[in-house]
Protein backbone atom coordinates (compact mmCIF):
# COMPACT_ATOMS: atom_id res chain seq x y z
CA UNK A 1 0.00 0.00 0.00
CA UNK A 2 1.19 3.52 -0.91
CA UNK A 3 0.86 6.20 1.75
CA UNK A 4 2.28 9.70 0.95
CA UNK A 5 3.82 11.34 3.93
CA UNK A 6 4.09 15.06 4.32
CA UNK A 7 5.99 17.09 7.37
CA UNK A 8 5.94 20.18 8.61
CA UNK A 9 8.30 22.49 11.30
CA UNK A 10 11.25 20.64 12.62
CA UNK A 11 10.42 18.02 11.50
CA UNK A 12 10.44 18.75 7.82
CA UNK A 13 14.52 19.29 8.83
CA UNK A 14 14.63 15.55 9.00
CA UNK A 15 12.04 14.16 7.35
CA UNK A 16 11.06 14.89 3.65
CA UNK A 17 7.66 14.50 1.99
CA UNK A 18 7.72 11.41 0.37
CA UNK A 19 5.70 8.55 -1.00
CA UNK A 20 5.67 5.26 0.93
CA UNK A 21 5.23 1.81 -0.14
CA UNK A 22 4.41 -0.22 3.38
CA UNK A 23 3.67 -3.46 3.83
CA UNK A 24 2.00 -4.52 7.08
CA UNK A 25 0.69 -1.06 8.12
CA UNK A 26 -2.32 -1.10 8.85
CA UNK A 27 -3.17 1.66 11.31
CA UNK A 28 -2.20 5.15 12.21
CA UNK A 29 -0.37 3.65 15.23
CA UNK A 30 1.86 1.43 13.57
CA UNK A 31 2.88 3.87 11.15
CA UNK A 32 3.88 6.20 13.66
CA UNK A 33 6.32 3.66 15.06
CA UNK A 34 7.54 2.77 11.45
CA UNK A 35 8.48 6.12 11.25
CA UNK A 36 10.12 6.52 14.48
CA UNK A 37 12.47 3.67 13.68
CA UNK A 38 13.13 5.18 10.30
CA UNK A 39 13.34 8.64 11.83
CA UNK A 40 14.85 7.90 15.16
CA UNK A 41 14.55 12.08 15.96
CA UNK A 42 10.45 12.26 15.95
CA UNK A 43 10.80 9.67 18.72
CA UNK A 44 11.64 12.37 20.98
CA UNK A 45 9.25 14.79 19.56
CA UNK A 46 5.60 16.11 20.49
CA UNK A 47 3.69 15.58 17.06
CA UNK A 48 -0.03 15.11 15.60
CA UNK A 49 -1.02 12.97 13.19
CA UNK A 50 -3.92 14.73 10.10
CA UNK A 51 -5.33 12.32 7.86
CA UNK A 52 -6.38 13.40 4.48
CA UNK A 53 -6.34 16.88 5.83
CA UNK A 54 -7.99 16.23 9.18
CA UNK A 55 -6.48 16.21 12.50
CA UNK A 56 -6.71 12.79 14.37
CA UNK A 57 -6.61 12.10 18.13
CA UNK A 58 -6.59 8.40 17.75
CA UNK A 59 -5.35 5.59 15.83
CA UNK A 60 -7.26 4.71 12.60
CA UNK A 61 -7.25 2.68 10.01
CA UNK A 62 -4.97 3.60 6.70
CA UNK A 63 -5.52 2.70 3.05
CA UNK A 64 -3.35 2.94 -0.11
CA UNK A 65 -3.63 6.80 -1.63
CA UNK A 66 -4.02 8.35 2.26
CA UNK A 67 -2.27 11.34 3.02
CA UNK A 68 -0.51 11.59 6.23
CA UNK A 69 0.57 14.72 7.58
CA UNK A 70 3.11 14.81 10.82
CA UNK A 71 3.08 17.90 12.64
CA UNK A 72 5.41 19.27 15.23
CA UNK A 73 3.25 21.33 18.07
CA UNK A 74 1.42 24.68 16.62
CA UNK A 75 3.37 27.87 16.78
CA UNK A 76 1.18 30.30 15.14
CA UNK A 77 0.77 33.93 16.35
CA UNK B 1 -19.44 22.36 7.83
CA UNK B 2 -21.11 24.32 5.68
CA UNK B 3 -20.37 24.65 1.55
CA UNK B 4 -19.32 28.05 2.37
CA UNK B 5 -15.97 28.89 0.62
CA UNK B 6 -13.14 28.67 2.65
CA UNK B 7 -11.57 32.26 3.47
CA UNK B 8 -7.73 32.93 3.16
CA UNK B 9 -5.87 34.55 6.04
CA UNK B 10 -2.77 34.17 4.98
CA UNK B 11 -0.58 37.57 3.94
CA UNK B 12 3.12 36.81 2.53
CA UNK B 13 5.65 38.87 5.03
CA UNK B 14 4.46 41.72 7.70
CA UNK B 15 1.06 42.81 8.33
CA UNK B 16 1.36 46.48 7.73
CA UNK B 17 -0.24 49.18 10.43
CA UNK B 18 -1.37 51.05 7.85
CA UNK B 19 -3.35 47.85 6.50
CA UNK B 20 -4.73 47.84 9.94
CA UNK B 21 -5.95 51.29 9.54
CA UNK B 22 -7.69 50.83 6.35
CA UNK B 23 -9.65 48.04 7.70
CA UNK B 24 -11.24 50.08 10.43
CA UNK B 25 -11.88 52.58 8.15
CA UNK B 26 -13.78 50.37 5.94
CA UNK B 27 -16.55 49.59 9.02
CA UNK B 28 -17.70 53.74 9.26
CA UNK B 29 -20.61 52.40 6.73
CA UNK B 30 -21.46 49.72 9.10
CA UNK B 31 -23.56 51.68 11.76
CA UNK B 32 -24.87 49.41 14.32
CA UNK B 33 -21.27 48.73 15.23
CA UNK B 34 -20.49 49.96 18.74
CA UNK B 35 -17.39 48.76 19.36
CA UNK B 36 -14.31 46.90 17.91
CA UNK B 37 -12.06 44.43 19.65
CA UNK B 38 -8.23 44.32 17.72
CA UNK B 39 -5.35 41.97 18.57
CA UNK B 40 -2.17 42.56 17.28
CA UNK B 41 0.76 40.22 17.40
CA UNK B 42 4.51 41.78 16.93
CA UNK B 43 7.71 39.64 16.75
CA UNK B 44 9.92 40.39 19.83
CA UNK B 45 13.74 39.83 20.09
CA UNK B 46 13.49 37.26 22.46
CA UNK B 47 16.86 36.75 23.88
CA UNK B 48 17.74 32.66 23.84
CA UNK B 49 21.08 31.82 25.18
CA UNK B 50 22.30 34.68 24.52
CA UNK B 51 21.29 35.46 21.11
CA UNK B 52 19.28 37.59 20.02
CA UNK B 53 15.99 36.72 17.80
CA UNK B 54 15.60 38.86 14.41
CA UNK B 55 12.94 37.19 12.35
CA UNK B 56 10.17 34.43 12.43
CA UNK B 57 9.87 32.77 9.59
CA UNK B 58 6.27 31.17 9.45
CA UNK B 59 5.09 28.29 7.39
CA UNK B 60 1.91 26.35 7.46
CA UNK B 61 -0.20 23.85 6.75
CA UNK B 62 -2.83 26.14 4.58
CA UNK B 63 -5.39 23.15 3.29
CA UNK B 64 -5.64 22.27 7.19
CA UNK B 65 -4.91 25.86 8.74
CA UNK B 66 -8.06 27.24 6.83
CA UNK B 67 -9.95 24.38 7.36
CA UNK B 68 -9.57 24.50 11.17
CA UNK B 69 -9.87 28.18 11.18
CA UNK B 70 -13.13 28.41 9.20
CA UNK B 71 -14.14 26.04 11.94
CA UNK B 72 -13.17 28.40 14.86
CA UNK B 73 -15.11 31.47 12.62
CA UNK B 74 -18.36 29.13 12.70
CA UNK B 75 -18.04 28.52 16.28
CA UNK B 76 -17.38 32.22 17.08
CA UNK B 77 -20.22 33.44 15.07
CA UNK B 78 -22.66 31.22 16.78
CA UNK B 79 -21.44 31.97 20.45
CA UNK B 80 -21.00 35.53 19.90
CA UNK B 81 -23.32 38.44 18.46
CA UNK B 82 -20.82 39.73 16.25
CA UNK B 83 -21.26 42.32 13.29
CA UNK B 84 -17.57 41.43 11.35
CA UNK B 85 -15.03 38.80 12.17
CA UNK B 86 -11.27 39.68 10.22
CA UNK B 87 -7.85 37.50 10.87
CA UNK B 88 -4.95 37.90 8.97
CA UNK B 89 -1.88 35.73 9.81
CA UNK B 90 1.83 36.07 8.43
CA UNK B 91 3.23 33.60 6.11
CA UNK B 92 7.13 33.86 5.72
CA UNK B 93 9.71 36.20 7.20
CA UNK B 94 8.54 38.50 9.87
CA UNK B 95 11.21 40.89 11.69
CA UNK B 96 11.28 41.89 15.36
CA UNK B 97 8.71 44.64 15.86
CA UNK B 98 6.84 43.85 12.88
CA UNK B 99 3.12 42.32 12.94
CA UNK B 100 2.47 38.87 12.58
CA UNK B 101 -1.25 38.66 13.69
CA UNK B 102 -4.33 40.57 13.33
CA UNK B 103 -8.00 39.50 14.60
CA UNK B 104 -10.33 42.06 14.89
CA UNK B 105 -13.84 41.49 15.85
CA UNK B 106 -16.60 44.01 15.84
CA UNK B 107 -20.18 44.08 17.54
CA UNK B 108 -23.50 46.00 18.63
CA UNK B 109 -21.77 46.14 21.97
CA UNK B 110 -18.08 46.10 23.10
CA UNK B 111 -18.90 42.68 25.59
CA UNK B 112 -18.71 40.14 22.45
CA UNK B 113 -16.33 42.16 20.59
CA UNK B 114 -13.87 41.78 23.16
CA UNK B 115 -14.19 38.44 24.55
CA UNK B 116 -14.49 36.62 20.90
CA UNK B 117 -11.51 38.46 19.77
CA UNK B 118 -10.21 36.97 22.76
CA UNK B 119 -11.16 33.44 22.11
CA UNK B 120 -10.17 33.63 18.61
CA UNK B 121 -6.17 34.27 19.73
CA UNK B 122 -6.20 31.95 22.29
CA UNK B 123 -7.93 29.49 19.23
CA UNK B 124 -5.56 30.62 16.76
CA UNK B 125 -2.31 29.67 18.73
CA UNK B 126 -3.50 26.15 19.83
CA UNK B 127 -5.46 24.98 16.46
CA UNK B 128 -4.16 26.27 13.22
CA UNK B 129 -0.96 24.53 11.72
CA UNK B 130 0.92 26.81 11.66
CA UNK B 131 5.22 27.25 12.62
CA UNK B 132 7.52 29.95 13.66
CA UNK B 133 11.07 29.26 13.23
CA UNK B 134 12.88 32.18 15.38
CA UNK B 135 15.79 33.30 13.12
CA UNK B 136 18.65 34.95 15.57
CA UNK B 137 20.94 37.43 14.51
CA UNK B 138 23.84 35.06 13.74
CA UNK B 139 21.48 33.49 11.10
CA UNK B 140 21.06 30.04 13.66
CA UNK B 141 17.83 29.40 14.51
CA UNK B 142 15.19 27.45 16.36
CA UNK B 143 11.30 26.27 16.31
CA UNK B 144 9.18 28.86 18.50
CA UNK B 145 6.89 26.95 21.00
CA UNK B 146 3.47 28.84 22.01
CA UNK B 147 3.53 28.94 25.79
CA UNK C 1 -1.07 60.12 43.34
CA UNK C 2 2.56 61.10 42.01
CA UNK C 3 3.35 64.94 40.53
CA UNK C 4 3.99 63.78 36.87
CA UNK C 5 2.25 65.99 34.15
CA UNK C 6 -1.50 64.97 33.70
CA UNK C 7 -1.76 63.73 30.13
CA UNK C 8 -4.15 64.44 28.01
CA UNK C 9 -6.97 62.02 26.14
CA UNK C 10 -9.28 64.22 24.83
CA UNK C 11 -9.41 64.75 20.64
CA UNK C 12 -11.71 67.35 19.14
CA UNK C 13 -14.12 65.05 16.73
CA UNK C 14 -13.72 62.07 15.88
CA UNK C 15 -11.26 59.42 15.70
CA UNK C 16 -9.18 58.81 12.26
CA UNK C 17 -8.27 55.00 11.87
CA UNK C 18 -5.68 56.34 9.91
CA UNK C 19 -4.03 58.20 13.40
CA UNK C 20 -5.03 54.59 14.53
CA UNK C 21 -2.97 52.85 12.10
CA UNK C 22 -0.06 55.61 12.69
CA UNK C 23 -0.03 55.02 16.54
CA UNK C 24 -0.02 51.15 15.42
CA UNK C 25 3.44 51.42 13.28
CA UNK C 26 5.01 53.98 16.13
CA UNK C 27 5.20 50.52 17.91
CA UNK C 28 7.65 49.13 15.84
CA UNK C 29 10.43 49.74 17.31
CA UNK C 30 9.71 48.78 20.60
CA UNK C 31 10.99 45.30 19.89
CA UNK C 32 10.24 43.70 23.46
CA UNK C 33 5.92 44.10 22.63
CA UNK C 34 4.53 40.66 22.10
CA UNK C 35 1.27 41.71 21.91
CA UNK C 36 -1.04 44.70 21.55
CA UNK C 37 -4.40 45.33 22.54
CA UNK C 38 -6.96 47.75 20.81
CA UNK C 39 -10.60 48.53 21.33
CA UNK C 40 -12.63 51.65 20.01
CA UNK C 41 -15.74 52.78 20.61
CA UNK C 42 -17.56 53.60 17.07
CA UNK C 43 -21.21 55.99 17.38
CA UNK C 44 -24.20 53.77 16.76
CA UNK C 45 -27.35 54.48 14.45
CA UNK C 46 -29.35 53.52 17.67
CA UNK C 47 -33.38 53.79 16.85
CA UNK C 48 -34.99 55.21 20.20
CA UNK C 49 -38.68 55.71 20.29
CA UNK C 50 -38.70 55.58 16.40
CA UNK C 51 -36.48 58.12 15.80
CA UNK C 52 -32.22 57.48 14.89
CA UNK C 53 -29.14 58.52 16.43
CA UNK C 54 -27.45 60.75 13.58
CA UNK C 55 -23.71 61.46 16.05
CA UNK C 56 -22.97 62.12 19.44
CA UNK C 57 -21.71 65.28 21.14
CA UNK C 58 -19.54 64.79 23.69
CA UNK C 59 -18.67 67.24 26.46
CA UNK C 60 -15.96 66.16 30.11
CA UNK C 61 -15.61 68.17 32.92
CA UNK C 62 -11.79 68.09 31.64
CA UNK C 63 -9.45 68.52 34.85
CA UNK C 64 -11.91 65.89 36.76
CA UNK C 65 -11.72 63.71 33.67
CA UNK C 66 -7.97 63.67 33.34
CA UNK C 67 -7.40 63.04 36.96
CA UNK C 68 -9.76 60.74 36.87
CA UNK C 69 -7.93 59.33 33.83
CA UNK C 70 -4.46 59.41 35.70
CA UNK C 71 -5.48 57.53 38.72
CA UNK C 72 -7.08 54.81 36.46
CA UNK C 73 -3.41 55.15 33.93
CA UNK C 74 -1.62 54.43 37.48
CA UNK C 75 -3.55 51.86 39.08
CA UNK C 76 -3.37 49.84 35.27
CA UNK C 77 0.32 49.85 34.75
CA UNK C 78 0.56 48.39 38.31
CA UNK C 79 -1.29 45.91 37.85
CA UNK C 80 -0.23 44.60 34.71
CA UNK C 81 3.25 44.43 33.04
CA UNK C 82 2.28 46.99 30.18
CA UNK C 83 5.08 48.17 27.89
CA UNK C 84 2.28 51.15 26.43
CA UNK C 85 -1.10 52.36 26.58
CA UNK C 86 -2.92 55.45 24.70
CA UNK C 87 -6.02 56.23 25.69
CA UNK C 88 -8.21 58.73 23.16
CA UNK C 89 -11.52 59.86 23.76
CA UNK C 90 -13.53 62.33 21.30
CA UNK C 91 -15.12 65.76 22.75
CA UNK C 92 -17.68 67.62 20.44
CA UNK C 93 -19.81 65.76 17.56
CA UNK C 94 -19.14 62.39 16.40
CA UNK C 95 -21.18 61.21 13.77
CA UNK C 96 -22.83 57.78 13.13
CA UNK C 97 -19.72 55.09 12.00
CA UNK C 98 -17.41 57.01 13.45
CA UNK C 99 -14.56 56.36 16.35
CA UNK C 100 -15.23 58.12 19.53
CA UNK C 101 -12.91 56.05 21.88
CA UNK C 102 -9.54 54.44 21.17
CA UNK C 103 -7.17 52.46 24.13
CA UNK C 104 -4.82 51.30 22.95
CA UNK C 105 -2.51 48.97 25.32
CA UNK C 106 1.02 46.79 24.51
CA UNK C 107 3.12 44.23 27.04
CA UNK C 108 5.89 41.54 25.85
CA UNK C 109 2.89 38.95 26.24
CA UNK C 110 -0.59 38.85 25.02
CA UNK C 111 -2.55 38.10 28.22
CA UNK C 112 -1.79 41.49 30.31
CA UNK C 113 -2.20 43.56 27.02
CA UNK C 114 -5.86 42.12 26.48
CA UNK C 115 -7.28 42.53 30.23
CA UNK C 116 -5.63 45.59 30.85
CA UNK C 117 -7.16 47.08 27.91
CA UNK C 118 -10.66 45.49 28.39
CA UNK C 119 -10.36 46.87 32.28
CA UNK C 120 -9.89 50.45 31.38
CA UNK C 121 -12.81 50.40 28.67
CA UNK C 122 -14.54 49.73 31.60
CA UNK C 123 -13.22 52.14 34.12
CA UNK C 124 -13.43 54.55 31.18
CA UNK C 125 -17.41 54.06 31.31
CA UNK C 126 -18.11 54.58 34.94
CA UNK C 127 -15.41 56.79 35.89
CA UNK C 128 -14.73 59.37 33.72
CA UNK C 129 -16.96 62.49 33.67
CA UNK C 130 -17.88 62.50 30.22
CA UNK C 131 -21.69 63.07 28.68
CA UNK C 132 -22.79 61.91 25.36
CA UNK C 133 -25.72 63.81 23.98
CA UNK C 134 -27.35 61.77 21.30
CA UNK C 135 -28.39 63.71 18.13
CA UNK C 136 -31.37 62.36 15.95
CA UNK C 137 -31.91 62.69 12.41
CA UNK C 138 -34.78 65.25 13.20
CA UNK C 139 -32.03 67.63 15.78
CA UNK C 140 -33.99 66.93 19.16
CA UNK C 141 -31.54 64.89 21.68
CA UNK C 142 -31.63 62.68 24.07
CA UNK C 143 -28.83 62.36 26.68
CA UNK C 144 -27.07 59.23 26.77
CA UNK C 145 -26.88 56.87 29.76
CA UNK C 146 -24.21 53.75 29.88
CA UNK C 147 -25.28 50.47 29.95
CA UNK D 1 -20.30 82.32 51.97
CA UNK D 2 -20.38 82.28 48.38
CA UNK D 3 -19.93 78.91 46.39
CA UNK D 4 -19.22 78.76 42.68
CA UNK D 5 -21.58 75.61 41.38
CA UNK D 6 -20.88 74.00 37.83
CA UNK D 7 -22.99 71.62 36.13
CA UNK D 8 -22.95 69.04 33.14
CA UNK D 9 -25.23 67.00 30.59
CA UNK D 10 -28.47 67.43 31.00
CA UNK D 11 -28.57 69.34 34.78
CA UNK D 12 -26.40 71.74 32.56
CA UNK D 13 -29.68 72.42 30.40
CA UNK D 14 -31.89 73.40 33.13
CA UNK D 15 -29.17 74.70 35.82
CA UNK D 16 -26.47 76.99 34.57
CA UNK D 17 -22.80 77.78 36.02
CA UNK D 18 -23.07 80.25 38.86
CA UNK D 19 -21.64 81.61 41.88
CA UNK D 20 -23.81 81.50 44.78
CA UNK D 21 -24.43 83.21 48.10
CA UNK D 22 -25.63 81.00 50.30
CA UNK D 23 -26.48 81.24 54.02
CA UNK D 24 -26.91 78.56 56.66
CA UNK D 25 -25.89 75.95 53.59
CA UNK D 26 -22.72 74.14 55.69
CA UNK D 27 -22.61 70.57 53.94
CA UNK D 28 -22.58 69.19 50.56
CA UNK D 29 -26.27 67.39 51.77
CA UNK D 30 -27.94 70.83 52.63
CA UNK D 31 -26.14 71.58 49.24
CA UNK D 32 -28.40 69.25 47.80
CA UNK D 33 -31.64 70.46 49.18
CA UNK D 34 -31.10 73.68 48.73
CA UNK D 35 -30.17 73.14 44.57
CA UNK D 36 -33.38 70.07 44.16
CA UNK D 37 -35.60 73.39 45.84
CA UNK D 38 -34.82 75.57 43.56
CA UNK D 39 -33.82 73.40 40.31
CA UNK D 40 -37.14 70.77 40.79
CA UNK D 41 -35.77 68.70 37.97
CA UNK D 42 -32.44 67.95 39.81
CA UNK D 43 -34.42 65.81 42.20
CA UNK D 44 -35.45 63.24 39.25
CA UNK D 45 -31.95 62.85 38.21
CA UNK D 46 -29.58 60.64 39.40
CA UNK D 47 -26.95 63.14 40.29
CA UNK D 48 -22.70 63.03 41.75
CA UNK D 49 -20.62 66.17 43.09
CA UNK D 50 -17.59 67.47 42.82
CA UNK D 51 -15.80 68.91 45.48
CA UNK D 52 -12.94 71.25 44.13
CA UNK D 53 -12.05 68.37 41.29
CA UNK D 54 -12.71 66.00 43.02
CA UNK D 55 -15.70 63.37 43.15
CA UNK D 56 -16.90 63.02 46.73
CA UNK D 57 -19.01 60.31 48.03
CA UNK D 58 -19.99 61.45 51.45
CA UNK D 59 -21.28 64.42 52.41
CA UNK D 60 -18.69 67.02 53.27
CA UNK D 61 -18.55 70.51 54.78
CA UNK D 62 -18.32 73.22 52.33
CA UNK D 63 -16.21 76.88 52.81
CA UNK D 64 -16.45 79.90 51.36
CA UNK D 65 -14.77 80.03 47.87
CA UNK D 66 -15.37 75.93 47.37
CA UNK D 67 -16.09 74.71 43.54
CA UNK D 68 -18.76 72.35 43.63
CA UNK D 69 -20.07 70.50 40.25
CA UNK D 70 -23.10 68.93 39.85
CA UNK D 71 -22.69 65.55 37.60
CA UNK D 72 -25.63 63.51 35.88
CA UNK D 73 -24.64 59.47 35.36
CA UNK D 74 -21.31 59.75 33.14
CA UNK D 75 -21.73 57.82 29.37
CA UNK D 76 -18.26 58.32 28.06
CA UNK D 77 -17.13 55.63 25.54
Amino acid sequence: MEIEIISFGKIAEFMANQRLTVDGIKTTAQLKDFLEQEFPPLAGIKYKLALNKTIIQETVELKSGDTVAIMPPFSGG
Amino acid sequence: MSDRKVKDIFINGKIDPMFIGESIAKHSDKKNIGGHSLFLGQVRNDEIDGKMVAAIDYTTYKELALTQMDQIREDIFKKYPLSCMHIYHSLGTVKVGEICLFVFTSSIRRKPAIEACSEIVERIKAELPIWGKEIFEDETHQWKENS
